[in-house]
């Protein structure tokens, strides 16, 4: 069970939150304009690292925020957090940087 | 005006069973429905205009602290921080339209929302010395006095059930707030995490 | 009364030294690689193959599974592919001369939901049409068949029915895989553990061998087998795979007198679980939805996996786990394989086989030798190559097997 | 009846208290404070049962969780299998049976209450021997939040078996004080009877209670037997101390050959006495205290075998000193079994052992002698207890000072202490605890003031151990050393290890498996050290450190089941969901479906009705008068902003960013590759207020979605979400009659149709006084309409609309008749008639993508495979006999004759008995289906095969006149 910190409520179980894999794939901003093998690499493709890995987190049984997190794919330790909310850049401060 | 004895709270019907299920004492916890409360959904930026006037218009200020309530005004209302633009506004039964109306008009232009979710969940007391234990039982939180206490609220899981979790007292009494599909099944679940408490401690 | 396991043979192969190059270098030597070695030299002749192994040989997820053998896939293609592996585990015993407990006792999938029984006929007849036993057992027919199932109407998913596939069974992992290993050293075949691949050997946009912890090792053909870390491989090559790696956990009891005649599988309750050989109850967990490398999971899915056991089965109630691990599933987008050639010459992928990696081993290594032999995809795998994922034919058993097995 | 081995005095059992058992049927008498195998060996039963695969006879050979023999089924209301008799605890009215490794499942349902309880903490201390009470008081000292635990009914550990002093008093005091203080700090929780089973990232570890288990087999009201706690710590302290190893030598496996340390901690704890006449066999200091514990208990040793050539002259003193002979540089090469047993004392004995002299070799350099003994302590070294640490993912490391794996790299927030890394000597223990104590306090926050441990005596920092892996056998060489144990639940011996050595084998993985060494019960606790001792022997290593241990696994300790599960069993095994006018249909005997958590009435039967009957009589009514459904299942999410309409544009295939306020339209969802993800019905209410419909399955899924796309892809929408599905009752009244239902309900409204068209809502105050919004909604093609009010008055609401409707005989339906009435009209079931490889274009609704705009999934439909023209289309089907109802999931072929293998066109997804069409009929997905338009295809069937002509999918009021009423 990990322990993961959102960004807005701390510390809470792995069970409250939903995995949404590798972070930071933005949805392209014109498909049409993209093969079927770009297409495809962003539908399917996705990073999948040995060691520290950015993924996507949604507390779901929370604030229901979805935010990023490093993690290292084999010890689990928990590199950094970050809320991608856009209210973080307009003051409210998340409990954890 | 709509005559009140059509209305059904989802536990109205077990209020006798949830008191008979409650115990005084060193170890005691009691279970009740609170029910018909008022609840508000509000979803705004924390920091505009609307929130000042906001909390001018409900007497009280947002809470910007995660998990934690504000309360105050005429109507006793209290406000539950539910995440960085989203609240729950509690008040007492029949206190909804006002207050919705309050809200919606200091909202004005801004974006945001005000949704009535008064009918989507009920609330459960649950109170006395052993109410922790009781939620420790199935809640991953750590409710120690150090680190949650009255004033603290949060959304989590209760058992396989999600909840607001909001102390209310420091007896500990806690109100739980949960959907009303879900209400028959967490009801069983406390009952049956209350049972313990009903029966002489394991000797040492 | 529990049964002493068939002794292993006097002989199991040899710890050769790696040498300069092979015709072909297998990277992985669990089932899957040990397989492909095995059908390269029996069915293609070829022997001048390395298998190269990073730590001890059939230690990754071939030591991890929970032994379960069907066929009873929805998609048609992926019917026939383990189909032809069921077959394979039939005269593999013989064949291969090692006793590895191949128990033909028969799979159940219950049925807990309408929607439940709707795929589960459509896929026994679907199994039928394409040559794989498949039967429909009502509620009656499931208790007769597996009496411990707890099959009252009053639980919270009552069982509506079950599939069953009567040719399926278990096998004993560790011995399947010296009997593969033994056997393809005997044809010649370099077993070398102890030995990382660390990068690939190109010329131009060749490959022509691999960097290895134990020196460079050349080759005509390289073959990624390397469940749980194909995605690390692949990456030394420059490919990118429609392929995550999730953890995956399992657990035994203590031995026990046997109650449990067959293996029973249910998607919605969420339980597998077979009577091993000995006595030991196997069971499987839920797939962690994070991305994980550290063979082993988050406890809560065994939990669950216990209540759920009860669930269906009372008198497991004091049982004991006496022990749990962890494998490493890659798992792929439409929960389906990857066999085939790559957009890198010489370089070829066997991956993704999520939870169905150990019942597939022969046929895997039969139509991947084949792949390697020939340089084209053998019919079987020919649907499962990395193209779908562009021309959207995707070959999507999540449909049947949203969980584990 | 047997000489009674229980001493006359001692130990930590309470003689006023006397305890009647039975074990293997025998009646016998402990004492309170005895396990089961103290009370057994004070009644002189020494073996338990035989072993498994070698029938051989096996005795008690250690006194705690390590015990490889002494496995027995405790019997009861329902009986538990496999329990350790060295850990089961004595109650009045205990019966066992011995079992040789085989245990036995009860049928019957077991009704005892298993829980769990979740708990944080600052500092959890595993282990309560000296290390670790040491590390509790100072952590809990400073203020810290402390969780104790240790697996026995007391703190103490070894001390408890032991004689050793602390501040001058008997260590036992100094430990009653402990107790006393911990249980003064007010955060300091002490568990007893807690195994910590596993250590899982994050510092999150689970700790098995059994809380009842020592009071009897029956349940304690109100109480759990036992208790799965799961804890998260800030930091850890280890304290798990170590187990004894065994030593491998011929006939090692007799019953008498024990552990030293548990002779001490029978003779010492339990007051009992394993044996008379005793022989003690070491590698290192400890044994010394067993055998000078033995003498003063009135045993005899006879002598005292050391395999070091000088150990510590003190320690040959005191035990010459008490009159045992110290035998030097030598071992036990063999043992001999007592032919003659005293009747009733048990089984096979060992009668005699065989010393020889060892040289540096280890090989044998003297004459043999034997010494008669009916019991033989063993001490072969000392492994710290790393179970938990490697669970931790800390690494270990080989000490060849210590001749022990000890504890190297933490993973995770945590320290071991005391023997638990390798400090074996009481004050270095304690120390150590202390120390380690007020260092996890600091580092969780708490600043302690540093504490001297206090001193004691009785024993002193061990000299080196000299281990000898394998004691050579009188003859032969390890290929015959057959009756050297090395496991002796599975029965492995040096040869099997020898023999996979030949095979090939150089892993110690591979030789674990090939010989099964370490898979038993016991999980090699004690053994596996000694396992990879032999192994590196035999491998020529130059230690065991070369050849590494087997990784270790959880559970520390066999867990049952029941106590994994806890209370999520029967009806707390997964929520049912259910709507406000439940009540209703439990009343008026629905039939329920499971509809992912939600049960829904299928259908109301009326007495002796069958299915069928009851469905074609709810169609009907829906079909030619008024029927009523709770529809109050499907997800509800308010979409609000000004950005909404162009949210939903985006989510959705089709548009609605123009569709007018009071308007609804039908929509369906993709993923990002273009196939179906859910459908519902969206209402405008206002500008900036859409309320969106998912299906009951799909809700929480569809919320996750949108949240998903809005909060990660388009935050620059203005729009919020918020899930409504419980706030709103919906009941479907529907059928050509429902129109007088409702204006029977709703004075106020105009329900005629120009009024109040089709796919519009109105708000209006009910009859009742009740506010609702009724839309004109239908999913069956019939005149509908839906009423929604606050949940609250969902109940009374349904049955307003049951009471007015009473006059048409208004009928209620279930999820089975709602499915003819759609699949009559060809409307899909999202889950039922796709299942994630269908497109919006294969369910014909090519009308439903906009071509106009961009939304999730669009771009897929241009890739090759999915822009192919022959996919599998949704089509209607008629079996060519109108009486025959084709199975769902049946497959489809061209020709009438097929033998497989062979390719199917397509299966059918949905199949009913239609009242309205007067025949069966199916929906399908078949290969170019809408191309195949009157074709026959043929379901091969076990039954044989039944033919059908494709049709379009939509069979009932193809023009759609009944929809107005």
């Amino acid at each position: 069970m990990l322990l993961i910190a959102c960004p807005w409520c701390g510390e809470r179980d792995e069970l409250e939150f939903h995995y949404g894999g590798q972070a930071h794939v933005a949805h392209p901003a014109d498909p049409e304009a993209l093969s079927d093998g770009e297409w495809a690499e962003y539908l399917f493709v996705r990073d999948n690292p040995k060691g520290p890995f950015a993924e996507r987190w949604s507390h779901a049984a929370g604030c229901r925020r979805w935010f990023s997190v490093v993690r290292h794919t084999v010890t689990h330790r928990i590199l950094a957090v970050q809320s991608n909310h856009p209210t973080a850049a307009d003051g409210t401060k998340p409990v954890t940087a | 005006m709509t005559a009140d004895t059509l209305r059904r709270s989802p536990l109205g019907h077990l209020a006798d069973v949830l008191a008979a299920h409650s115990t005084g004492g060193e170890r005691g916890v009691r279970l009740r429905e609170v029910p018909f409360l008022a609840q508000l959904d509000l979803q705004l930026h924390p920091h505009g205009p609307a929130a000042q006037r906001i909390a001018t218009a409900l007497g009280t200020p947002l809470p910007t602290a995660p998990n934690t309530v504000t309360a105050g005004g005429p109507d006793d209302l209290q406000v539950l921080w539910l995440g960085p633009q989203e609240w729950l506004v509690l008040g007492p039964d029949g206190s909804a339209p006002t207050t919705a109306g309050l809200l919606r008009a200091a909202l004005a232009d801004e974006p945001g929302s005000v949704v009535d979710v008064g009918a989507n969940r009920t609330t459960l007391e649950l109170a006395g010395p052993a109410a922790r234990h009781v939620l420790e039982k199935g809640c991953a939180l750590d409710l120690h006095p150090r680190v949650f206490g009255p004033g603290r609220c949060a959304q989590t899981l209760l058992g396989k059930v999600n909840v607001i979790l909001h102390q209310v007292d420091a007896e500990p009494a806690y109100r739980l707030l949960v959907r009303g599909s879900f209400t028959q099944y967490l009801t069983d679940w406390l009952l049956d995490a209350m049972e313990e408490y009903r029966h002489p401690p394991l000797p040492a | 009364m529990s049964h002493r396991l068939p002794e292993h043979p006097d002989w199991l192969w040899r710890t050769p030294d790696p040498r300069r190059s092979y015709d072909v270098v297998i990277v992985g030597a669990g089932g899957h690689g040990l397989a492909t070695a095995y059908y390269l030299a029996r069915n293609h002749g070829i022997t001048n193959v390395a298998v190269l192994e990073r730590g001890w040989l059939a230690g990754g997820n071939m030591a991890r599974n929970t032994t379960i053998i069907r066929s009873n896939y929805l998609c048609e293609e992926s019917a026939a592919l383990y189909e032809h592996s069921l077959k394979l585990w039939e005269v593999l015993p013989q064949e291969l001369e090692y006793d590895f407990l191949f128990s033909q006792r028969g799979v159940l999938n219950l049925a807990h939901t309408l929607q439940d029984v709707r795929e589960g006929t459509r896929r026994v007849n679907a199994n039928r049409l394409g040559g794989v036993d498949a039967e429909w057992l009502d509620t009656d027919q499931v208790r007769e068949f597996c009496p411990i199932v707890n099959t009252s109407p009053e639980v919270r998913y009552p069982v509506l029915g079950a599939t069953l596939q009567p040719r399926a069974g278990i096998a004993k992992h560790d011995h399947v895989a010296w009997a593969l290993a033994r056997k393809a050293d005997e044809y010649g075949v370099d077993l070398i553990q102890g030995c990382e691949v660390t990068g690939f050997l190109r010329d131009g946009d060749r490959v022509v061998g691999v960097r290895t912890s134990r020196g460079p090792i050349g080759a005509g053909r390289v073959a990624l087998a390397a469940a749980g870390h194909s995605s690390v491989l692949a990456d030394l090559a420059g490919l990118r795979l429609p392929v995550q790696s999730h953890p995956l956990q399992a657990l035994v009891s203590e031995l026990l007198e046997p109650v449990h005649p067959t293996v029973v599988m249910s998607n919605h309750v969420h339980v597998y679980v077979s009577q091993a050989h000995k006595g030991e109850l196997v069971m499987g967990a839920g797939v962690d939805s994070y991305n994980g490398y550290g063979q082993r999971g988050s406890f809560h899915q065994i939990e669950h996996q216990m209540a759920a056991a009860l669930e269906l089965f009372p008198i497991f109630g004091r049982a004991h786990v006496l022990r749990t691990w962890g494998g490493i599933v890659d798992v792929t987008p439409d929960a389906s394989p990857i066999i085939g050639p790559t957009p890198v010459e010489n370089l070829y992928l066997n991956c993704g086989w999520g939870t169905g990696g150990f019942k597939a081993t022969p046929a895997s290594g039969w139509v991947y030798a084949h792949t390697i032999a020939t340089g084209e995809p053998h019919p079987l795998n020919a649907p499962f190559a990395l193209e779908r994922f562009t021309t959207g034919a995707l070959i999507d058993e999540h449909g049947a097997a949203a969980v584990a097995h | 009846m047997t000489r009674s081995h229980r001493l006359p005095y001692g130990g930590r059992v309470d003689r006023s208290a006397p305890l009647r058992f039975t074990f293997d049927g025998v009646e016998y008498t402990g004492l309170r404070g005895d396990t089961l195998a103290s009370a057994l060996l004070a009644n002189g039963v020494l073996d338990v049962a035989p072993s498994l695969y070698g029938r051989r006879p096996r005795g008690i050979a250690t006194a705690g969780v390590e015990e490889p023999n002494a496995l027995v089924q405790v019997d009861g209301p329902c009986s538990e299998p496999m329990r350790l008799a060295t850990t089961v605890e004595l109650y009045e009215g205990l019966a066992a049976t011995g079992l040789c490794g085989l245990g036995r499942l009860d049928p019957t349902p077991d009704e005892t209450v298993h829980d769990k309880m979740h708990i944080h903490t600052d500092v959890l201390v595993v282990g309560a021997g000296p290390a670790g009470l040491g590390a509790a008081l100072t952590a809990g000292r400073s203020g810290a939040r402390v969780v104790l635990v240790d697996d026995q009914p007391e703190p103490g550990g070894s001390l408890l078996a032991g004689r050793e002093s602390i501040d001058g008093r008997p260590a036992l005091d100094w430990v009653a004080d402990a107790r006393t203080e911990l249980a003064t700090q007010t955060d300091t929780r002490i568990l007893t009877r807690s195994t910590a089973i596993g250590y899982h990232d994050h510092n999150y570890l689970l700790v098995a209670e059994h809380r009842t288990d020592h009071l009897g087999p029956h349940p304690v009201p109100g109480i759990s037997r036992r208790r799965l706690w799961h804890i998260r710590a800030r930091r850890v302290v280890l304290a798990t101390g170590a187990h004894e190893r065994p030593m491998v030598f011929a006939g090692n496996d007799l019953p008498g050959v024990m552990s030293a340390a548990a002779v001490r901690a029978y003779v010492n704890r339990y007051a009992v006495l394993p044996g008379r006449r005793a022989v003690v066999l070491t590698t290192n200091d400890h044994a010394y205290a067993t055998a000078l514990d033995l003498v003063a208990a009135g045993a005899q040793v006879a002598a005292l075998v050391d395999t070091r050539p000088k150990p510590p002259a003190d320690l040959v003193d005191r035990a010459r000193g008490a009159g045992i002979e110290v035998v030097t540089g030598s071992a036990v090469v063999g043992t001999r079994c007592g032919t003659a047993v005293p009747p009733g004392d048990g089984g096979a004995r060992i009668a005699a052992v065989r010393i020889a002299a060892l040289d540096a070799e280890d090989a044998i350099s003297g004459p043999i002698r034997e010494v008669a003994c009916d019991l033989l302590a063993v001490s072969g070294g000392w492994s710290p207890a790393v179970h938990l640490w490697s669970q931790s993912q800390g690494t270990t490391r080989y000490e060849d000072e210590q001749a022990a794996f000890v504890p190297a790299q933490a993973a995770q927030d945590v320290v071991s202490a005391g023997s638990a890394r390798g400090v074996l000597d009481l004050a270095g223990c304690l120390g150590d605890g202390f120390a380690a104590g007020a260092a996890a306090a600091a580092l969780a926050g708490f600043p302690a003031a540093a504490a001297p441990p206090p001193p004691c005596s009785g024993d002193r920092p061990p000299a080196r151990p000299r281990p000898v892996w394998i004691v050579p056998g009188e003859t032969g060489g390890p290929a015959d050393w057959h009756d050297h144990y090395v496991d002796l639940q599975r029965d492995a011996t040096v040869a099997d290890v020898q023999r996979a050595i030949r095979a090939g084998m150089r892993s110690v993985e591979h030789i674990k498996r090939y010989t099964t060494i370490g898979t038993a019960h016991d999980q090699g606790k004690a053994s596996g050290v000694s396992a990879t001792g032999v192994i590196a022997r035999l491998l020529g290593a130059r230690s065991p450190g070369d050849v590494g241990t087997t990784t270790y696994r959880g559970p520390y300790v066999p867990t049952s089941f029941a106590l994994l599960a806890g209370r999520e069993r029967g009806a707390l095994f997964d929520p049912v969901r259910t709507t406000s006018v439940q009540p209703w249909h439990v009343d008026h005997g629905a039939v329920f479906e499971n509809v992912g958590q939600w049960k829904r009435p299928r259908y109301y039967p009326r007495p002796g009705e069958s299915m069928a009957a009851a469905v074609e009589r709810e169609c009907r009514a829906a079909r030619e008068g008024v029927a009523v459904m709770d529809a109050g299942t499907l997800g509800k999410i308010d979409v609000i902003g000004p950005d909404a309409g162009e949210f939903l544009n985006r989510v959705y295939t089709n548009a609605f960013a123009k569709l007018a306020v009071g308007s609804a339209r039908y929509g369906v969802m993709c993923r990002a590759d273009g196939m179906v993800l859910d459908d519902g019905v969206t209402l405008r209410l206002a500008d900036d207020h859409f309320i969106t419909t998912t299906t009951t399955g799909n809700a929480a899924a569809v919320l996750d979605w949108l949240e998903e796309w809005l909060q990660t892809e388009w935050p620059e929408l203005r729009v919020r979400l918020t899930s409504v599905t419980e706030q709103w009752a919906t009941v479907a009244v529907v059928g050509p009659r429902s129109r007088g239902v409702v204006a029977a309900l709703a004075p106020d409204l105009d329900v005629s149709n120009d009024a109040f068209p089709f796919m519009t809502a109105r708000r209006t105050r009910l009859a009742s006084g009740v506010e609702a919004r009724i839309c004109r909604i239908s999913f069956s093609g019939e005149l509908a309409f839906e009423i929604n009010v606050a949940s609250w008055y969902g109940l009374a609401t349904w049955e307003s609309v049951i009471r007015a409707g009473e006059p048409l005989d208004i009928t209620p339906y279930g999820t089975e008749t709602m499915h003819v009435l759609r699949a009559e009209k060809g409307y899909p079931i999202i889950g039922q008639d796709t299942d994630g490889t269908v497109t919006p274009q294969d369910l014909g609704m090519e009308w439903i993508v906009s071509q106009r705009k961009q939304f999730i999934g669009r771009r897929s439909f241009r890739r090759a495979d999915t822009a192919r023209g022959d996919r599998r289309q949704l089509v209607g089907l008629l079996p060519v006999d109108p009486a025959v109802l084709l199975p769902e999931g049946a497959q489809l072929v061209a020709d009438a004759e097929v033998s497989p293998p062979a390719k199917a066109l397509g299966h059918v997804t949905s199949s009913y008995r239609s009242a309205a069409l007067g025949r069966t009929f199916a929906l399908a997905l078949v290969t170019g289906g809408r191309n195949r338009l009157g074709e026959t295809v043929y379901a091969p069937l076990p039954g044989g095969v039944i033919a059908a002509t494709i049709t379009d999918a939509v069979l009932y009021d193809p023009k759609g006149t009944r929809r107005d009423g």
